[in-house]
């Protein structure tokens, strides 16, 4: 089979199960599951096939979807080691997710409508991986969208839920104008917007440095918005309202990591003007370290790895914006794996507490469930940065890229490091160490198992995903030096320090039991700030009731008094006229008459006169 | 005199002059009448005087005559049968009385 | 007497002389007529109601109506006080002078026609209207309500019962093609009098021009019963001369177009045309005097219904038959 | 001598209008209208339209004319008090019953009319006929619906107020 | 067959004519007969209209399927119908819209011979409009699509319908008051003396700054029915009176003519004049897209929030018009054909939940989703729709547009692009408001769309899908009529 005919399975496999879900399959709910789960493995099938097949160069395909004269679209498969790198992990990510969710939304009597929306959210995924027009990746782009607003919201008939998928959809939205923006700045200076038309233009270097960094900067909103970068981060932590596995998707490999991955593909760009460049770098790293210190302090266990999530895509952009491909992307590679295990250990704790309350969990669920403590441990590990799993590899390029910009950028991403391992074994002491543990029952299900699985298989692979590197980077076109850890460098020694120092400090606050509050309660002021996420919902809030709010309000002021008090007053100067008419039609034949003839004389007149 | 055109064309004028005034001037429905039915003649006047001078077909311009006699015979009827139908509800027939439809 | 003609001809013209001569022998025949008339209805009346009418002066009464007329002529002329002086006086006129028009275009005989206009029928048809007028003019100048009722007996009598003379004389028009009289005479030449082909038509127009004239049966503007004398009550002297003297011209007058209509007109054997004619006018007018006599005076909505319910109808269908006919003829 | 009848005409046709339109008595204004319609049917002669002449005279004269006469015996008693002819009335009358034809008067003898040479050939009965079947015979067509609407509208109107005793 | 292709155009119009004719022949009380002859009038016209799609070559810009009979060749009134790519878009929106819209009204009982004969007089001025190419007959016809309206809002309408329907009617026919002497102004000023648009179009008359007022008549007259700023107030009022088919048809089709008339009268005959009108045009038509968002976000009816939309949408249209290049235009006609369907879409689900809850205001409804899944669904893709997401074929239009927009005038399509955001705020407001949350307790046993009433909307929805994921049944068409249009604007 050709790549053509992979990359059209990994797309339309998905989608033909949601067409079949719109159109009436939902009566059978157990028939969409099992179509859906047999796509997920096409799909992943196809994705490895892809990527194991992938001839030297990359391949391209593509015809035309809509053409005007001014530009065209088309629809076609862009195959590079990066994207078919990418495609692999949404594959083998959405394949695990599927499996997890089989057990996980077992009795939900819209499962259907789930899984429908779950291959979906495939598809425009897939979409925008293996596109060849950024047309087409802004189409699949803003299908991610629907899909993620649709999942968020599954539960909707839950306030919480609507309200944060209509947050979702609406701030990527935001983000989604500057990346239109940027696709149509450039679609006026191109002829259409095929990836290779565009980098080819970029390494041309024909277009004046101001053009280049405003697409940057539309793009960038754009990814700022999909990724949850500062300040269109907000909805993440709300998107919690979601089933698990969404949310666990929905981090991982789909959703924010199209962000990144965009930022990846179109990296030259980025790095062509140096002002969006070290802009981006900038605000990674204020990203990262704010929404860090907010995991520190959250209470919530799938809040935390929200934030948690914010953080690493900001290691992701680091990397990305520092210049180094491999080091950004193989991040991503690896946050995939261990938050799709973290958030999916998560759930198992969840699903066992009927809470997210990490002190709750702690107390009710604990080490009782060793499946997802051993989940959690492991994903934990990884996350802090422990040398030799998956986060240490990845995030240990990241820095080694991010020092070469400076040390301001190196400083801030080293202490963010230090929170992230803090927070990392804070939620694993927090869950696991609870002294003050209460005896609970176990409830074995059937459906517990496909969950268990699943943990188990990501826990293998988080474990040996970090040393892929030097494969990964090959694939991607790049050396294995680019991906090699320089163990013996200063850089290794100062993320170890960090490690300690964090890890340290949650273990002195949270792992010897206590009153389990953190250093950080100790400054009420400064915990404020954090647990309110630097105020930056409050910011949006006051953002829409006053600003949208008072815009709504001004227009339709506009609109009541203004226009259509003119147009009602047009009809009452019209009343006022026809009184002043009617009092000519008093009923006087004679007076119409002469009133005619007097016209009629006029024209007469006039005619006479031409 | 009798073979210009114009002779007849401001006898017509006059009538309708006339006729014009007189619908002007009386208040009285029948009267008025008399003054359309004037001015009607007027314009009978002008178009057999047309035929005459200057159509083509001399047949056409006394047809219209026809029709316009035709007509005002219609309206005759119709105007007559309103006076009648005023005076029997209102027991005169001076537009002074019908201004109803004043505003 | 040719002298006298020779030298007004020098005067008006050919024409013109022609036409005051003609004018001047209608005016006598008129007046004869009218006495005539006069002592014909009251001869026929005695006849028929088994008396003997008028006797004493003239051989069989027949200076009676002269003596009548010199007794009209002797009488003061009273103008009631609050009449519309004008119009009280032009009544009579304008009553007897559209009978006197209509005279002048009735072909004598052949050759003898005062005016022979083209669409003469129609001619008399309008003149016939305006005999109308003086009805009217007298009813309302008059100031009197019997006179008034009787005026608008007589306009709506006359609007309605115009339709089924015109109709049925239109069926005439039909057959012969034209409306000049002398034409319609010489297309019933050789006895093929109109009369044969149309008695329905003829019919309808006899029982029509009676109620035009406002002979009995149809006397109703002038019903002594019930309006005094009519339109003309407040009438003496010459007024009512005069009007008498219109009633009895237009009867001739009506009679005339009926003879040359239906009946051939001047055309007979061995007699000269005008004495066939006026031979034929005569026998209509008994006709009409005989209906007088013999049927009693309808009510105003019998007669209306009679015009409107049968005549009309009757006139239309005839005169559509008509025209189905000769279009069958014809191809 | 044409001349001399078409003044005469003229005379008797104005004569009859101003009677028409300035006495105060309805009645007597019918009287000057059906002489003026006996001048312009003389007009109409001179103009050599016999036939429209005879029809002044039949329709307007003997229907128009008497269906008017009868409708003023109906309905106005003789000693209805006359309008008042105050100035008011007549000087706006006068403007624009003089001002109107003035204007086209002047129009008219501003320009001129194109004239085809005078036919002198009197149209008879026979052509017009032809004309009103032929090449008129919609209009004829629809003024006999009209003159039928009339008719039915005519009666219509008188009767409805009938029904209404007390109206 | 033959003889069928070669008098298409007048068919499809004679389809809503004849069926006028036999339901006015239809007793009053038969309401079962009556809408069955209006279904097969209605279906009959759409699948001509599919026909003439099929018929179409879109390989030339030429009038195709032309017929030309003399009417009053001495005033150069002619009835001339035909259709290029321009028009062949609206000819399937009218027929898909008039038969889903009496499908959706199958359940009136109110005076039901009396609606369905109104409707099918508007549809035949619809109709007629989009195939005239004449400028008389062009006028006539949307006079007859215009007025209708007034007896189908204040008889079958709810809310202040009265009053809505003299606005209404008021509106348009200031319209039309510009819109005639304009129109005549056209004829008369070409020098030609002729209606005959092609030949208005063709002749290369020296129009000066008459064409610059004409154009201004023409664009404010059928920029009011296309609802313009500021003269879109009439609009939304409207569509809360309206009954639902006749919203349907309202927003689906009738704002239609208001934009293809000055694209097919303004910018084909006067297309200096459109040059220098576009500024213009653009800068109101981003009020319009910002304005009406905004606007639409304040209102508590749900009929309003659609009417502002509809509002906002048309401002798509005429930015797309204004920007006067092959994607903008193309994108604008592609955005009459989606908003069309769209918003019938939107109020045939709005019609229904108002037929059950009685209530279109936005506060007492929720929770509708789990009692009206179908509802709430159809009513979630024509909104998913209005906000352009991709694969609904709005997404399309607006892409097209915005895109073309950013092109020629950088600012205002940047500007213009925001609306994206506001549109997207009060359609998922409403959503979340209306069908998220628990489920309310009055609402609870409400039925949802039944199996019969279901395929008029899924006519709609599934022409929103198929368009919107080949755009290319859309394009291809339009390209050619387009591109002539486009080379007549660059002089």
């Amino acid at each position: 089979m050709t790549l053509n005919a992979w990359a059209d399975i990994a797309i339309g496999a998905p989608l033909a199960v949601f067409f079949a879900m719109l159109l009436g399959m939902r009566a059978w709910p157990r028939a969409v599951v099992g179509l859906s789960l047999l796509s997920a493995l096409a799909v992943a099938l196809a994705t490895w096939m892809m990527a194991l097949n992938l001839p030297e160069g990359g391949f391209t395909s593509s015809v035309p979807w809509a053409v005007t004269d001014d530009f065209s679209v088309s629809f076609g498969y862009r195959l590079t080691g990066l994207s078919t790198a990418m495609a692999c992990v949404v594959g083998t990510i959405h394949l695990l997710v599927q499996v997890y969710s089989v057990g996980y939304m077992a009795d939900d009597p819209h499962k259907a409508r789930f899984f429908g929306t779950l291959s979906l959210f495939a598809t425009a995924m897939l979409g925008i991986v293996l596109s060849a027009d950024l047309a087409q990746t802004f189409i699949a782009w803003e299908l991610v969208g629907l899909a993620s607003y649709l999942l968020i919201g599954f539960w909707n008939a839950k306030p919480a839920a609507a309200q944060a998928a209509k947050k979702a959809f609406i701030m990527t939205r935001f983000g989604d104008l500057g990346l239109f923006a940027g696709l149509a700045l450039m679609v006026s200076r191109l002829g259409d917007l095929k990836i290779d038309t565009v980098l080819l233009a970029v390494e041309a270097n024909t277009w004046e440095p101001g053009f280049v960094t405003a697409i940057g900067l539309c793009l960038l909103c754009g990814i700022a918005g999909k990724s949850a970068q500062f300040p269109l981060h907000t909805w993440l932590p709300d998107a919690m309202e979601g089933p698990t596995p969404v949310s666990s998707l929905l981090h991982s490999a789909t959703m924010v990591a199209a962000g990144v991955y965009l930022f990846a593909l179109l990296q030259p760009l980025f790095l062509a003007s140096e002002f969006t460049a070290t802009f981006a770098l900038g605000l990674a790293v204020f990203t990262a370290l704010l929404a860090a210190t907010v995991a520190c302090v959250e209470t919530d266990m799938k809040r935390v790895l929200a934030w948690s999530s914010i953080s690493q895509l900001s290691f992701m952009l680091m990397g990305l914006a520092a210049g180094s491909q491999v080091a950004g992307f193989f991040h991503l590679v690896t946050h995939a794996g261990f938050k799709c295990l973290l958030f999916l250990s998560a759930g198992l704790f969840i699903h066992a507490a009927h809470t997210g309350d990490l002190l709750a969990i702690g107390r009710k669920v604990g080490r009782s469930a060793p499946v997802a403590a051993l989940g959690l441990v492991v994903g934990c590990v990884a996350l802090s940065g422990f040398p030799g799993f998956a986060g240490f590899m990845s995030k240990e390029l990241v820095l080694h890229a991010v020092h070469e910009q400076g040390m301001v950028f190196y400083s801030g991403a080293l202490l963010t490091s230090a929170l992230t391992a803090y927070y990392a074994f804070r939620l694993v002491f927090l869950a696991l160490f609870d002294p003050e543990r209460e005896s609970v029952e176990a409830h074995p299900s059937a459906a517990l198992k496909w969950q268990q699985g699943v943990v188990v298989i990501l826990a293998v692979l988080t474990l040996g995903i970090g040393w892929t590197g030097g494969d990964l980077a090959r694939h991607l076109g790049a050396s294995a030096d680019e991906a090699h850890i320089h163990w013996m460098s200063s850089g290794v020694a100062f993320a170890m320090v960090a490690l300690v120092l964090g890890a340290g400090l949650a273990f002195v606050d949270f792992g010897r039991g206590g009153e389990r509050a953190g250093s950080f309660a100790k400054f009420p002021a400064m915990h404020r700030f954090f647990a309110s996420g630097w105020g930056v919902d409050a910011f949006w809030r006051t953002f829409s009731d006053v600003g949208i709010a008072g815009l709504t309000r001004l227009a339709l002021l506009i609109d009541r008094g203004a226009i259509d008090r003119t147009v009602d007053g047009t009809g009452a100067a019209t009343k006022v006229l026809g009184g002043v008419a009617a009092r000519m039609q008093n009923g006087r034949v004679q007076l119409y008459l002469s009133i005619a003839l007097g016209l009629l004389a006029t024209g007469l007149l006039a005619l006479g006169a031409m | 005199m009798a073979d210009d055109l114009n002779t007849y064309l401001i006898i017509s004028c006059a009538l309708f002059a006339i006729g014009l005034f007189g619908v002007l001037l009386r208040r009285n429905l029948v009267a008025m009448l008399i003054g359309v039915e004037l001015m009607l003649n007027a314009v009978i006047i002008n178009l057999v005087a047309f035929a005459k001078f200057s159509a083509p077909e001399p047949v056409t311009g006394q047809v219209f005559a026809l029709f316009v006699i035709g007509i005002a015979a219609a309206e005759a009827a119709v105007g007559l049968s309103i006076v009648l139908a005023v005076h029997k509800s209102r027991g005169s027939i001076s537009v002074d009385d019908l201004q109803e439809l004043a505003g | 007497m040719s002298g006298l003609i020779d030298s007004v001809q020098g005067v008006l013209g050919g024409w013109l002389t022609e036409l005051v001569i003609g004018f001047v022998l209608l005016a006598v025949l008129i007046t004869l007529n009218a006495m005539f008339m006069v002592w014909f209805e009251r001869k026929v009346a005695g006849w028929v109601q088994g008396r003997h009418g008028p006797l004493h002066h003239g051989p069989f009464g027949l200076a009676q109506t002269a003596l009548d007329v010199v007794k009209l002529l002797g009488k003061e002329f009273i103008i009631p006080s609050k009449v519309d002086r004008p119009v009280f006086l032009l009544a009579p006129i304008i009553a007897f002078l559209p009978a006197l028009a209509i005279l002048s275009l009735i072909p004598y005989s052949a050759d003898m026609t005062l005016t022979d206009a083209q669409s003469g029928l129609l001619i008399v048809f309008a003149f016939g209207g305006l005999s109308l007028g003086g009805i009217f003019m007298g009813g309302w100048s008059s100031n009197n309500k019997y006179a008034l009722l009787g005026a608008i007996r007589a306009v709506s009598q006359n609007i309605a019962y115009e339709l089924p003379l015109l109709l049925s004389a239109m069926a005439i028009v039909l057959m012969s093609g034209t409306l000049n009289l002398t034409e319609i005479v010489d297309a019933q030449a050789g006895y093929r009098w109109n009369v044969f082909f149309q008695p329905l038509a003829m019919l309808i127009f006899l029982i029509s021009a009676a109620a035009e004239t406002n002979r009995a049966p149809f006397d109703i503007p002038e019903a002594e019963s019930e309006l005094v004398a009519g339109f003309h009550t407040e009438y003496p002297a010459m007024g009512f001369a005069v009007f008498f003297l219109a009633e009895y011209t237009y009867m001739f007058a009506v009679c005339a177009i009926g003879a040359v209509l239906f009946l051939g007109g001047a055309a007979g054997p061995l007699l000269p045309g005008p004495v066939w004619l006026l031979l034929k006018v005569y026998f209509l007018l008994f006709l009409m005097v005989m209906a007088r006599w013999t049927y009693p005076r309808l009510r105003f909505d019998q007669l209306m219904n009679l015009a409107w319910k049968y005549l009309i109808p009757l006139a239309l269908g005839n005169l559509m038959l008509t025209a189905f006919v000769l279009k069958l003829v014809q191809t | 001598m044409l001349d001399l009848a078409l003044g005469i005409l003229i005379v008797l046709t104005f004569a009859g209008a101003t009677m028409a339109v300035v006495l105060k008595k309805v009645f007597h204004n019918l009287l000057g209208f059906g002489l003026s319609l006996v001048g312009l049917a003389g007009i109409s002669l001179v103009l050599g339209s016999e036939f429209v002449a005879l029809m002044q005279l039949l329709i307007f004269l003997g229907g128009i004319t008497v269906a008017m006469v009868f409708a003023v015996m109906m309905s106005t008693p003789r000693e209805q008090s006359e309008e008042p002819r105050t100035a008011d009335r007549v000087a706006p009358a006068l403007l624009v019953g003089a001002g109107f034809p003035a204007v086209m008067i002047a129009l008219l003898l501003g320009g001129s009319f194109p004239t085809s040479p005078v036919t002198e050939e009197l149209f008879g009965v026979r052509e017009i006929g032809l004309a009103l079947l032929t090449t008129f015979e919609l209009p004829f067509e629809a003024i006999s619906l009209l003159l039928l609407a009339a008719i039915i509208g005519a009666v219509a109107v008188a009767r409805r107020t009938r029904e209404r005793p007390d109206g | 067959m033959a003889w069928l292709d070669a008098h298409i155009l007048t068919i499809i119009l004679m389809c809503p004519v004849v069926g006028l004719g036999i339901v006015m022949l239809i007793h009053n009380g038969k309401d079962l007969l009556i809408k069955q002859v209006a279904a097969v009038s209605s279906g009959l016209s759409l699948v001509l209209s599919l026909r003439v799609w099929a018929l179409f070559d879109a390989s030339t810009a030429e009038l195709q399927m032309v017929e030309r009979v003399a009417w009053l060749p001495s005033a150069g009134i002619n009835y001339i119908v035909g259709v290029d790519g321009l028009s062949l878009a609206m000819v399937l929106l009218t027929g898909i819209v008039f038969f889903t819209g009496v499908l959706t009204m199958w359940e009136l009982t109110n005076r039901v011979k009396e609606y369905f004969a109104f409707t099918m007089a508007l549809v035949a001025g619809v109709f007629g409009v989009f195939i005239s190419q004449d400028l008389f007959f062009f006028f006539l016809f949307y006079e007859l699509a215009v007025l209708p309206m007034y007896l189908l809002i204040a008889i079958w309408g709810s809310t202040r319908r009265e009053f809505a329907a003299m606005k209404l009617t008021l509106f348009l026919l200031a319209g039309s008051a510009l819109l005639f002497p304009a129109l005549i102004g056209l004829a008369h000023y070409s020098g030609l003396n002729t209606f005959d648009m092609t030949l208005l179009a063709e002749a290369d008359t020296d129009w000066g700054g008459m064409g610059l007022i004409l154009f201004g008549f023409i664009y404010v007259g059928f920029g009011v029915l296309a609802g313009i700023f500021p003269f879109h107030t009439w609009s939304p009022i409207g569509h809360v009176a309206a009954p639902t088919a006749v919203s349907m048809l309202h927003a689906g089709v009738l704002m239609k003519l208001g934009a293809y008339g000055v694209l097919r009268i303004g910018m084909i005959i006067l297309p200096e004049a459109m040059g220098s009108w576009a500024p213009v045009i653009a800068v109101l038509a981003l009020c319009n897209i910002l304005y009406g968002a905004f606007v639409a976000l304040g209102q508590t009816d749900l009929k309003y929030m659609i009417g502002y939309s509809s509002v906002s949408h048309m401002g798509v249209v005429m930015l797309g018009l204004a920007t006067m290049t092959h994607a903008g235009i193309s994108g604008a006609i592609f955005q009459m054909f989606a908003h069309g369907i769209m918003t019938a879409l939107f109020f045939s689900c709005v019609g229904h939940i108002y037929d059950r809850t009685h209530t279109r205001e936005i506060s007492r409804l929720g929770g509708l989703f789990h009692t009206m899944p179908r509802a709430s669904t159809l009513f979630i893709i024509a909104g998913m729709a209005g906000i352009g997401v991709p694969c609904l074929a709005s997404f399309w239009a607006e892409f097209l547009v915005f895109v073309a927009a950013v092109k020629t005038w950088p600012i205002i399509g940047i500007l213009a692009i925001c609306g994206l955001v506001a549109s997207a705020l009060f359609v998922l407001r409403v959503i979340q408001k209306t069908f998220f949350g628990p489920p309310l307790e009055a609402w609870k046993d409400l039925p949802d769309i039944s199996n019969g009433m279901l395929p008029a909307r899924l006519i709609l929805a599934g022409t929103l899908l198929v368009f919107g994921i080949i755009p290319g049944l859309m394009l291809t068409n339009l390209d050619e009529s387009v591109r002539a249009l486009v080379a007549v604007l660059a002089g």
